[in-house]
C-alpha cells in the first residue's frame, strides 16, 4: 500500500459532504475508517456471527478464534511479551479507569501521591480525581515549559517519596507534544515507581515497543486507530494484571462462583467481564493489518512531512498564532486566531468542508495554563494530503476576511 | 446554511465589542453558566432595586462571537425592566430560537425585536445554538436563585 | 413485517453453515442481527462516520443527533419518562457493575444486606460480590422453588430490615422463569427499598413499561435485542442518576476541571465518559425500529407458540428432562439427556447445524441448587420457526444412538 | 469433522465407567481442575512411594464423556510410574493434543499408546480439547506442588 495514495481505501471520501470534499482534520478525535474494516464487521455479522468463549457449537468456536487472533495482532504490533497482557476494553478511557481504581484499590492510602502533567487530558485525569476522594492521594501536575512540552526534568522535581504512580500522556493531543517516555519510565523505575502511558494520541501515529519501552500500562484508543468505535485497549505487564484485583465483575471472568465467595479466571479473561465487543475486536484486527500494510515508518515519515509543511503554512499566516512548539512533535496543529474565536473558525471553516475541531479538547488544565478558554485543532490521519492544509489555510484567510474585513 | 445570516454586522459588532462586559458593584444576584463541551464561561450580575427592577446587569465570560454577542444584546435589552418581564423576554426568546419563527412579547420595541433576530441565523447551526442561549439561561438561573445558594461553588472536593 | 416470514430478514440465515442450514437455538447468549442494523453500521462508517458531541463540524453535528435520536427510541420503547434516563453503556454487565459501584458508595455500609436470588447470572452477582469486601455488606439468595421460579413469597422471607437493595433478573435464561417482578418492585418499594432488574432476558422478549413497572434500574444487553456487539443501556430513575456518584472518569462527562477539584456534567452525560460507542448505538436505532416494525406483542405470542411447541416435542422425547416449570415461562427450554453430558450433546447438534448452548449459562449458583454441573440449552429468538425445534429433536435422537446404542 | 473419530467405542466406555473414579486413601499429592467455561471439574488424588512411584492414582469430577474418558485412561496408564515418566507421559500426551500425530515416548507399550490416540478425535474439535486435557493438566499440578499449597483454597472471601 503507497501511503501517497490511501485516501481511495476510505470510503468516506468518496462522498460530498455538504457538496464539499471533506477535508477530514479531526482525526484525534477519531480516525476514518478503512474499507477493508467496514467489511469484516459487515461480513461478521451477515455470515459468521456468534457471541465467542461460551458456546462449542461452529459458530462460537469460529467467533472465539477471530477474537483471540486480534489479540495476538495487538501484542505483535505493540511488541509486547505475552497475548495475555492484551486486554479489551470499551475505550482508553475505560482502560486508564480500570488501573486507577484497581491500582488504587490495593496500593494506595492517605497521602500517597499521583503524579501527572499539565497536558493530560481530563480521561487521564478524572479517575486518579477520584482516589483523591476515596483514599485522600494527592494529585501532583508536571508543569509544561513555554514550549508546551513537558521534559524530564519537570517529571523529576514532582517525584517525592511518596509517589506511588507516574501517568502521562505519550503525545498531546493539543501541543502535540511528544514525551520523552522511555526517559521518564526509566526515572520511575530506577524509583521503583510504575508508570501508565495513555496512548491514545501516540498509538495511532509513533512505533511502539512495549518491550523496549518496559512501560507498566499503555492505554489505546482504537476508533483513533482506524478501527471501530466502543473499543479500547490496555496493555499491563502480566505481573500487574496477576496482582491487581478485577475491575468489573460478571459472565466470563469467573473460576468458580459460590454463595459465600468467588474465585476469579486466568488472565486477559479477568479483566473482561460480560460479552465483549466481538465485532468490533475482531475488525479492529483488519485495522492493524492495514496499519502493517502501510508500515508505521512510513506513517510516522508521512505524518511528519505534512505537520512541518502545515507549520510552514500556518506561520506565513500572520493572523495566526500555533501553540506549542514542542522539541518532537505528533501531527496536531492547535492555534488562535487573531479576534476570531476557535467556535467561530470551526463553524466556518465546517463551510468549506474543513472539518476541524475547536474548544478545550478535553485539556482544560492546559488551556487555564495557556489562558485561553478554546483553540482551534487541525489534526492528521495517514489520509491526509498538503492540500488539505492549504484548503485550511484558505478558509482561514475566510475568516479573517468575515472578522477583520 | 448561510454564514452572512449568522455573521451578521451586528452580531460582529456586540462580539467584537461586548456592551456591559464589566462586573456590576453591589450586584445582588448573580449566576455563573458553563458550557463543559466547549468551554464557554459566562457570569451575569443582575442589580434589581427596591421594586425588582433590573437597576443594572453586566456579565463576565469568554467565548465566540455568538455567545458574547448574545449575552452583549442581552443586557442592553434587559435593563430597566421589571424581573418579571424578564422572564417573559428570556422564555420568548429561547423559543424563538428553538421553534418560532419570530419574537412575539409586547415588552420590546420593533428595533429591539429586530437586533434579537439577528440571532436566529444560529437555528441553522443547531451545535451553536448552545452558544447563543447559555447567557439567557445564566439569567434566568441568577433570577431564580438567591444569593447565597449561587455562591456556593458547586466543586467536588 | 409479519413474523412467520421474518428469517429472511436475517442474513446469516441465507450462508451455510458447515454445509448444513443453520438452526440457531442460542439466542439467550446472543441474537442474529437483521440486514437493516448491519447496514447502518456499513453506512454509517463509510458515508457519515464522525465522533459525537466534541466537534461542532457537520459530520459530528449529523452523529451526535443520530446518537441522541437512538436514546430517544430507546425511551420511547421502554417507556421512560425522560431520555436522560437512558444510559449508554457497554454491556448489561457494565449497567449492572454501574449501579453496584456508585449505590455502593453512597448508601452502603457494613452489615446491609442486598437480596438476589439463585437464578442469578454471575453479571449480576459478581458486582454486588466486590461490596462484600469494600464494605463489608452481606448477601442474600431468595431460593427457587421445585419450578425454578422464585415467588414473591420467597422474596418477602429474606427482606429484612437491612435490605438496602434488590437485584433481580426479569427472565431466568436457565429455567426461562419470568419474575413476577411488578409484585417485587411494589413489596420493596412499600419497605422503601430500590430494585434494580436485570433485564437481559426480559428486553428482547417482553414488552416493557418503566413507568408503570415503577422499577429503579433497569439493565439491557443490546446484541441480546437484535443490535450490535459491545453495546448496553442503563435504565435509570432521574432521581437516582443525580444522586449517585459518577462511575466511569474522563472526557465528555465533566462540567469543570481544575486542578484542586473537578464538577461534573448534566444528565446522562455525566455517566458516559470517554468516546462512546457511536456507531452501536447509532444502529441500536434500527434494531428498536424492528422490534416496533414487528410489534412486541406478536413477538411475544410467537415466542410462547414456540416454546410450548418445543416443550410438547421434548416431553415425548423420554430421554430428556427439561429443567424447571416456571409459572410463566420464556422463550428458554434447557434440559439434560439421560447418560449423555451436555457439552457432548452440544457438539453432536452442532454437526448437524444445530446451534445450542451447554454449561452452567453462568449461572453457577443455581446449578449447584439443582445437582448439575451443566444443561443444555435451547433458547428462541424472533427467527426460529417449529422445524428448528423438530431438528432438534432429531439431532437428539441421534445423541442417544451414539451414547445409548 | 467426524463424530465417529470423536467418540469411539473406548472413549464412550470409559467415558461411562470410568476406572478409578474414587478418592486415593492416605493419598500424598492432591490438586483440583476446573474450566470455568462449562463448569467441568476434577480433582486428582496420587499416592506416591518412597522411591517416587505411583502406588494410587484415582481421581473424582463430573464432566462430559471426553474428559472422564482423559481422566479414566490417564488413571490407568501412569499407575506404577515414576514421577518422573508421569510427568514424560503427561508431556508427550499433551503435544499429541495440540500438535504431533502420535505418542512417541517410550515409556509406553503400543496397545496403551493405541488406547491414549483414541483421544486425538478432539484434535477437530477445538472447543472440546480443553475437556481432554483438564485431568492431565490437574495431574501436572498434583506433582510440581505441594500437599498444602493445594488445600489452601484460592477463595475470594
Ligand atoms: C440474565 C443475564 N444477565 C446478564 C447477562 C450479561 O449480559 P452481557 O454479557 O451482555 O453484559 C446475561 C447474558 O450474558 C444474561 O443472560
Ligand atoms: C490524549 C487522550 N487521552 C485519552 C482520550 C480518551 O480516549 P477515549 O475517548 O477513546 O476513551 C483521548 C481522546 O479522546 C485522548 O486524545
Amino acid at each position: 500500500m503507497n501511503i501517497d495514495n490511501i485516501k481511495k481505501e476510505f470510503p468516506i471520501f468518496n462522498n460530498k459532504v455538504q457538496n464539499n470534499d471533506l477535508v477530514y482534520l479531526d482525526s484525534a478525535n477519531s480516525s476514518q475508517k478503512p474499507q477493508l474494516v467496514v467489511d469484516r464487521i459487515y461480513d461478521f455479522y451477515t455470515k459468521e456471527f456468534s457471541n465467542v468463549g461460551r458456546s462449542v457449537h461452529y459458530l462460537a468456536v469460529a467467533a472465539t478464534n477471530l477474537y483471540e487472533n486480534t489479540r495476538v495482532l495487538v501484542q505483535q504490533y505493540i511488541n509486547a511479551k505475552d497475548k495475555n497482557e492484551i486486554v479489551f476494553t470499551k475505550g482508553a478511557t475505560e482502560a486508564i479507569n480500570l488501573v486507577a481504581n484497581t491500582f488504587g484499590q490495593k496500593f494506595l492510602s492517605k497521602g500517597d501521591e499521583i503524579l501527572l502533567t499539565e497536558l493530560e487530558h481530563h480521561s487521564n485525569y478524572v479517575p486518579w480525581h477520584y482516589l483523591r476522594q476515596s483514599k485522600g492521594v494527592n494529585i501532583r501536575f508536571a508543569e509544561i515549559n513555554e514550549n508546551g512540552d513537558v521534559t524530564i526534568e519537570s517529571i523529576e522535581k514532582n517525584i517525592t517519596k511518596k509517589t506511588k504512580i507516574i501517568a502521562i500522556t505519550h503525545l498531546s493531543n493539543v501541543t502535540g507534544a511528544i514525551l520523552p517516555i522511555k526517559e521518564i519510565i526509566d526515572l520511575a523505575h530506577s524509583k521503583n515507581i510504575p508508570v501508565l502511558i495513555d496512548g491514545c494520541q501516540g498509538a495511532p501515529h509513533l512505533k511502539l515497543d512495549m518491550q523496549e519501552l518496559d512501560c507498566d500500562f499503555y492505554a489505546i484508543s482504537c476508533h483513533k486507530m482506524y478501527g471501530p468505535t466502543g473499543l479500547g485497549i490496555l496493555y499491563a505487564k502480566k505481573k500487574w494484571l496477576e496482582e491487581l484485583p478485577p475491575y468489573q465483575g460478571g459472565g466470563g471472568m469467573i473460576r468458580e462462583v459460590k454463595k459465600e465467595g468467588i474465585t476469579y479466571g486466568d488472565l486477559p479473561n479477568k479483566f473482561e467481564a460480560g460479552t465483549m465487543a466481538t465485532a468490533q475486536v475482531i475488525a479492529f484486527g483488519e485495522s492493524i493489518k492495514f496499519l502493517n500494510k502501510i508500515g508505521i515508518k512510513n506513517i510516522e515519515k508521512h505524518e511528519k512531512n505534512l505537520t512541518m509543511y502545515g507549520e510552514e503554512v500556518l506561520r506565513k499566516n500572520n493572523s495566526v498564532k500555533l501553540i506549542g512548539n514542542p522539541k518532537n512533535k505528533g501531527s496536531v496543529l492547535s492555534f488562535t486566531l487573531d479576534g476570531v474565536h476557535a467556535h467561530d473558525i470551526a463553524t466556518i471553516l465546517d463551510e468549506d468542508g474543513v472539518a476541524i475541531r475547536a474548544g478545550h479538547h478535553c485539556c482544560q488544565i492546559l488551556h487555564d495554563k495557556l489562558g485561553l478558554s478554546a483553540t482551534a485543532r487541525a489534526s492528521l490521519g495517514v489520509y491526509n494530503v498538503k492540500e488539505d492544509l492549504d484548503k485550511l489555510n484558505e478558509s482561514l484567510k475566510k475568516c479573517i476576511k468575515i472578522f477583520n474585513g | 446554511m448561510n454564514l452572512k445570516e449568522l455573521y451578521q454586522e451586528i452580531i460582529l459588532d456586540h462580539g467584537k465589542n461586548p456592551r456591559n462586559l464589566r462586573k456590576t458593584d453591589n450586584f445582588n444576584k448573580d449566576a455563573k453558566g458553563h458550557n463543559p463541551l466547549c468551554g464557554d464561561k459566562v457570569h451575569v450580575y443582575l442589580k434589581l432595586d427596591e421594586n425588582k427592577k433590573v437597576e443594572d446587569i453586566s456579565f463576565e465570560g469568554e467565548g465566540c462571537a455568538i455567545s458574547m454577542a448574545s449575552a452583549s444584546i442581552m443586557t442592553d435589552l434587559v435593563k430597566g425592566k421589571d424581573e418579571k418581564d424578564v422572564k417573559e423576554i428570556v422564555s420568548d426568546f429561547l423559543q424563538m430560537i428553538k421553534e418560532k419563527d419570530e419574537i412575539q412579547t409586547n415588552l420590546l420595541k420593533e428595533d429591539e425585536k429586530t437586533k434579537l433576530m439577528c440571532l436566529s441565523g444560529v437555528k441553522q447551526f443547531p451545535m451553536r445554538v448552545k452558544c447563543a442561549t447559555l447567557s439567557w439561561h445564566t439569567l434566568t438561573s441568577a433570577i431564580d436563585r438567591s444569593q447565597n445558594e449561587i455562591n456556593t461553588e458547586n466543586m467536588d472536593l
